[in-house]
């Protein structure tokens, strides 16, 4: 069954919610405001009590995949568990109830949370300082970016243009936009990897700013050549920005310091495993290197004496890229990760990640193609080239695959593998989920021989059939209207 | 030692052999030495029991509106929070779900923005809005930004200095990255912002926010005027102000956005809250962020989906609207269900009272001048207003002791700004606490 | 896709928690303790991470209806919503964290809590004190007939007949003969009401103990003579025990005091809307009269000078029931249920109630065979007698309802009724859901004269099919063992 | 005024129409005048945000374990309790269903208690187990009956004195009901009960609890002895022993119950926690409480139902075996949970912690005599021990006040017990709150 919109749900009269008894004289705000700056109620919001409120929501969730019910396998997207200890610490009243303007004195416990957590990422990426101002990756990108462009500027320089190789996420080149920069593609090696020598020809022009890499790439290959990339970046007088959505393939492995990274935005809802929430919210903190630690954004959190403070006499900063400090909730639940694992764990769980990953890649091999034939770390990268013979796409699978009980693999990047199946299986699957995934390509692939209607009309058991897109975007409905009300 | 995070001790054997492998790091064979590190500067890992103590230590170490009387109000309101918004951002199917990528299985996330987009323009009498953006600070840069797309022959902004000052400092940093020219506009006596100065014509847009962060509401219809051709923005960082007041939408503003924590999100320490974005139709393959869209499945039955993506930086990279990938979805849901929760009559009834909680308070106040004195006693104000005082952040000190958070001190703010403190009031403060407020002023201050 | 048991789940060396840190020198337990008193490591224990668990259960509970999913008309078992704020409140620290055996001074709010709601069942009952120690209804049938047998101990009677209509829940027999009596079952008159006539001619025996009667009765018709038959009862020196299970028929209408009643057990669990939990824990505190007062269990709260005490001094108490004052967190809910109402809310619920259950009576009629007329209150009796000439029994109701995503009316009683269905939709539920219900019943009537074999094999659409129950029973399974291991 | 809890106000109209009705009063026409109320003696309907102010109040006003140190035993511990256990009793498909009568649409707390059922027998090494009963107390009722039910020529029970005491008073309750004889057993001088005044022949059972209420470990193979053809009944209060002492299904007992709060169930002021029920399957027809059993359905998979119900209530009214209809699902839920989560290692490692603990108290305390003293020095104990003092009530205040919850003070819980505190260790307790605990005795007592 079908659950309407709540504004359908509506019967006048209703209500669910009383507010505490108003106990002031009452006012009429017509004479406190001004009849023209006052509105009367909403014609159109519903009325409906709390059990239909519950039930409604009730019933939406039960329409959603999700981490808890099983492998989601979303290559760059890291859905790993999500600890539930960190949920009740994220809602302890001493953190969640604590307002942001509040004197440092009164905030001693938050302040020290943050500092903590900026200690920890250090200690993991080997770089010199973190904001944990940015409210996601891209905006950790954003952040990032806008660092580079001021230093350059405070060089007295005007270079613009940032290399970013063909396999990059999409965020990337928007980021650099953003941030004020012209973006110049660079084409991957056959081995998928950054082609060093098309670096070298590119940094010549002197008007280089920055090249921003993922590293492991959306491949899920190690660029092993990133420490010689970042020494020509250097000798130039350019950066190297670090995507970190990959972090999760390394942690306690090896050290974006050590690459040479200049600055590194860091998705704590992968690699930290903060809840992804249906879209958000993350937090995306960038760890910077000396150079770029001036630029910082203000406030930074500095211990003095042992009391902890917000420094915003940061003469060089490029500023706030957003309000107040960041995801505080987020950052809550990712350092209750952080102090967890500790740094066994961490590095157990890098392990795990790569070894699941490997694992699929292995016991899928000789029934998809791989385009590339580089080792891989966490994630690997599938086409649909032996499935197209019999007009099955990457998507027909992808659908196919709800039918079997898992979410599908990312299906729309790297851009330089066409009809991609990206699979991250992340360090939370036991290898009876993994067995099972397994059997589930397993059989696609057969079907994909044997009945390719069957792939091309999936899904067939999911709470609604695939969806006429270009319906959507074409006739765009972005919101209910009550019936027979126009749509302006 | 297997951790409590991690499937399968005897996988880790299994797969291993499977691969022929002795050790899990043959697989990181491609990781150069150079850039290897050894042990983690960090702690062993730590029992659940022991992340707990030590977190409510943290936790304890913080001083809490739930213990005081609080009216911290400047940007991050303490309104009623339901019990039914915790128990569903707390069901696993929404909270452990990725971005709504394969709608098929994604329907309950996809249905509630689409709920959250419909509220948004409810609320703001606008035709579109999107599903959400990071915060009010972020949703005013996209203004400009799109205002910047849609007028590209213009650089120049005008802003009002009276929206929050978080908001105005992000945009000096993604304005200057965009080379647009953001031109402060002042405020009057009346604590309005003083539109005498703006220039539309050469302008891509114009930016108030009202309530404005000194709590006066802004004359809309003469910014709007005052906008010609620019792109009008009404900012609102107290989103529970859109139940009592007049919204943008209805004065023909280009763009209403802002912040909705004020709709039953915690504060946070600032964050996670949850950025709005509404606008008008034409604008629609300009704007940032996504956009949930109603459509058919195979079945012909209604379902909904990720729409107009082409806009979005996985599709269109280089040029994109905006770069925005992950949002602040859950707290949507969080606004949606409280939206539905207080309905028609509760949008305008938790409006109403705390306006008129507020306007006691005003009143009362009144009458310890010159002790403390209203900032701008002849102006409207919703719910929250600027009281003058020299030293307001140790009269905020001396409050604290005797368990009254007082408000937000105008210093810790920015230092354009009248020293004084921002008195917020909302309907959870009861009288009582307003004349526990007035006792200790005229006492304290 | 099917879920397995924990126990299958498990891989040697997985571990699912931390402990906290060892901190005291290693013992050896087989000398502290002695050998034969210690044991290994328990075999057979799964071996299973987090996230497994996590897993496990979020998919067992996909299987379960639950009143958030919709309309749950079990009739006799008042399955409405249960409030959020509820949950929330008993799992304050200073309520769920509390010990039992604390000082008195170290517990004044949670003893205060205990004394208010007693207050609370005081003022809606019209009784003279409650018990909040019994752990249950039955539980809390079994206090209040300990009473009346130590009362009538105390008189020096040996009375040991209990009466009982035959329309009771099964519960009253039961309890009745653990608490020492013997049962004798009245017959209901044709209006399905208990036969005051029958009644006087049982109390000339002058063994008669006590009534024990539900108002209004499992038909969900009101007891019209019931102060008369509280009369006859108190003047031959028996007593009336009224069984609370269908109280949210008249909260605010009427009152069990009025009515006569010297015990009354209120199941929190049903009028008071704490959660049912898949079978409980509820609580089933007795409100008594005078009479019985100088029996409670021990310990009762008294508030002396504004002081909360636990009394254990009452020399004619029954004793205790149960291990210390009840089931406190069923307390806390059920108190925070009646302030959220109040006096009016609690009326207009029970308005609600009967006005629900009333539409669906009507609106079945001309579909199910209604076998008394008689005016009912918050529930309504239909049988099967309409489909029984198509071979469709009131347990393939039931089940085809389940198809429809309705939970199934009660069809086990009563048994007075051959082929019940008892309906009692609750106060929950809004006029569109009982509309879908009765859209369902309607459709199932249907089906059963065109393809009553549809009904017969129904449930089609859960998660699992009809059920084996005679060889559950014959060849009893009751627990897991590990593979090749015979069950002893 | 409507309120939030009630659905559809227009519909109240719509029914009553439909109806014929004028108002809702008519409804009730049968029920007569003399039993009617006027308005209940109650407050007005309180808004949410009122009820919890009002509550947190009362909750502040108690004292927890959570703000001090804590050695609370006697019967209800503090064990660690895991994060998932409340994610998974707050998910709403197991705490707002009802008992799984119908299995098509409960497999999920059918299997559930299946899998409960199961650890009750693997932790008791018996056969067979129930699907929980409410408490200890009511446990070892159901015990009592179950052996009378199986030995009805005799009337006698020999009970430890040395069994919780709540339970014993329970017990006596029920006893005198049923009409038979308790001959209470006192204990020796080792702390153990004093087995030499049963009479099995005449006796229907013997219960002993193992760890007993002063916290020594019983001789069960000798109670076992003792018992003769009576059924032996093992009492386990602290159920985390189990992961450390042999059961008595090892020692060929006929009953184990108890309580399994200890396996992180939060204490709630005494309830609701959780009773446990196994015994030898030739009484399977005898036991009380529910039973799910496995079978497979229509299809033939694999599935879960209630079983035997033929012994219960509904069915068989005045002959059931037990009363009991609701009992203590949800709880059973989460000591399944927090079992499943604890796992082989977990279940003995922390048992094998509170005894270590235990011990490292006890020996640290042993150094205070006279002061205090150990009752049983030289017995065996799992965690918990009795501490001799004269004015133990007095002490404990004292401790108090130094903010350590010292333990239980005997004189709580019944007259007969010696003088002194009890002293439970779990865990949870680190070395340094030991530490703490005997300088504060060192200095108090």
């Amino acid at each position: 069954a079908r659950e309407a919109l709540i504004f359908e749900r509506s019967t006048p009269g209703t209500v669910g919610y009383q507010l505490p008894a108003f106990d002031v004289e009452p006012v009429d705000p017509a004479k406190t405001l001004g009849a023209e700056l006052v509105r009367g109620e909403i014609a159109d919001l519903p009325e409906v009590s709390e059990v239909e409120v519950v039930r409604h929501f009730h019933r939406l969730s039960q329409w959603n995949y999700a981490v808890d019910e099983g492998l989601y396998p979303l290559g760059s997207c890291t859905m790993k568990y999500n600890p539930r200890i960190n949920e009740e610490l994220a809602r302890l009243s001493g953190f969640a109830q604590v307002h942001p303007l509040q004197p440092e004195s009164e905030v001693q416990g938050a302040l020290r949370l943050m500092w903590e957590l900026e200690q920890a990422l250090i200690g993991i990426t080997g770089m010199a300082r973190v904001t944990l101002q940015p409210a996601a990756g891209a905006h950790g990108e954003l952040a990032g970016m806008l660092m580079i462009r001021k230093a350059l500027e405070d060089r007295g320089e005007g270079r613009r243009t940032v290399l970013i190789p063909d396999s990059a996420h999409g965020t990337n080149p928007a980021s650099a936009v953003f941030a004020g920069f012209k973006v110049k593609e660079i084409a991957s090696t056959s081995a998928g990897t950054l082609d060093v020598d098309a670096l070298r020809r590119e940094l010549e022009s002197g008007d280089v700013a920055a090249l921003m890499i993922t590293v492991p790439n959306t491949l899920g290959v190690f660029e092993p050549e990133i420490a010689k990339a970042a020494a020509m970046l250097h000798e130039k007088g350019a950066f190297l920005y670090m995507d970190g959505a990959n972090l999760n393939a390394f942690v306690g492995v090896a050290s974006p310091g050590k690459m040479g990274a200049d600055a590194l935005h860091i998705n704590l809802h992968k690699t930290f495993s903060t809840p992804h929430g249906g879209g958000g919210p993350g937090a995306g903190p960038v760890a910077v290197s000396r150079l770029l630690e001036p630029y910082l954004p203000v406030p930074v959190v500095e211990k003095r004496q042992g009391v902890f403070t917000l420094d915003y006499d940061r003469p060089k900063s490029i500023g706030k890229v957003r309000s107040f400090y960041g995801n505080f909730g987020i950052m809550v639940r990712a350092l209750a990760y952080i102090l967890s694992l500790g740094r066994n764990g961490l590095k157990a769980m890098t392990e795990a990640a790569v070894l699941n990953a490997n694992y699929l890649r292995r016991a899928l091999a000789e029934h998809y193609h791989l385009p590339y034939q580089s080792p891989t770390l966490h994630e690997v990268v599938f086409d649909d080239s032996r499935q197209k013979p019999f007009g099955v796409s990457n998507i027909d699978i992808a659908k196919r695959l709800l039918d079997y009980g898992f979410h599908a693999p990312t299906v729309s990047f790297p851009l330089i593998v066409h009809g991609a199946l990206m699979i991250e299986p992340t360090d939370s699957e036991s290898l009876a989920e993994l067995e099972a995934f397994v059997e589930a390509m397993k059989a696609i692939a057969q079907e994909a021989r044997e009945n390719p209607e069957l792939l091309k009309t999936a899904p067939h058991t999911t709470p609604v059939r695939r969806l006429d897109e270009v319906r959507a975007a074409r006739q765009p409905i972005l919101r209910w209207y009550p019936q027979g009300a126009e749509s302006p | 030692m297997m951790h409590r995070y991690q499937p399968g001790a005897g996988d880790r054997q299994r797969i291993l052999q499977f691969l022929g492998l002795k050790s899990p790091e043959e697989l990181f064979a491609a990781i150069p030495q150079e850039v290897r590190v050894g042990e983690l500067p960090l702690p062993l890992g730590m029992a659940e029991e022991e992340v707990r103590r030590v977190f409510r230590e943290w936790a304890a170490a913080n001083v809490t509106a739930e213990e005081k009387v609080s009216f911290l109000g400047a940007g991050v309101y303490r309104h009623v929070v339901p019990a039914v918004m915790d128990a569903v951002l707390s069901r696993a199917e929404f909270f452990t779900a990725y971005t709504p990528y394969q709608p098929e299985v994604s329907q309950g996330t996809l249905q509630a923005i689409f709920e959250f987009q419909t509220y948004v323009c409810l609320l703001t009498e606008m035709p579109v809005a999107n599903a959400s953006l990071y915060d009010g600070a972020t949703a005013v840069v996209e203004a400009v930004l799109m205002a910047a797309r849609l007028r590209p022959e213009k650089r120049k902004v005008f802003v009002s200095r009276l929206i929050h000052p978080d908001y105005l400092a992000t945009l000096r940093t993604y304005a200057e990255a965009a080379e647009l020219e953001l031109l402060e506009l002042p405020w009057d006596g009346a604590g309005r912002t003083d539109l005498s100065q703006i220039h539309p014509e050469e302008a891509v847009a114009v930016v108030v926010q009202s309530p404005n962060v000194l709590g006066v509401v802004e004359d809309l219809a003469a910014v709007k005027k005052a906008s010609g051709e620019a792109l009008s923005v009404q900012v609102v960082a107290e989103a529970t102000s859109l139940g009592l007041l007049a919204p943008g939408g209805r004065f023909g503003f280009d763009v209403v956005c802002g912040d909705m924590q004020a709709f039953g999100l915690p504060p946070s320490f600032g964050g996670p809250h949850v950025g709005f974005f509404a606008t008008r139709k034409e604008y629609l393959r300009q704007m940032p962020g996504r956009l949930v869209g109603q459509t058919v499945d195979a079945d012909g039955q209604r379902a909904f989906v990720l729409t107009l993506s082409t806009r979005e930086q996985h599709i269109r990279r280089a040029k994109a609207t905006s770069n925005i990938c992950t949002n602040h979805s859950l707290m949507a849901l969080g606004v949606t269900v409280v939206l539905s929760l207080l309905g028609k009559k509760g949008v305008r009834e938790l409006a109403l009272a705390s306006h008129a909680k507020a306007e006691y308070l005003k009143k009362r106040l009144a009458s310890l001048a010159p002790k403390v004195q209203l900032a701008f006693p002849e102006s409207p104000t919703y719910n929250e207003f600027l009281l003058l005082h020299g030293e307001p952040e140790k009269l905020l000190a001396r409050l604290s002791e005797e368990g009254i958070l007082g408000g937000v001190a105008t210093s810790r703010l920015a230092s354009y700004l009248p020293p004084g403190v921002l008195v917020a009031v909302t309907e959870k403060n009861t009288r009582e606490e307003c004349d526990r407020l007035v006792d200790a002023l005229g006492r304290l201050a």
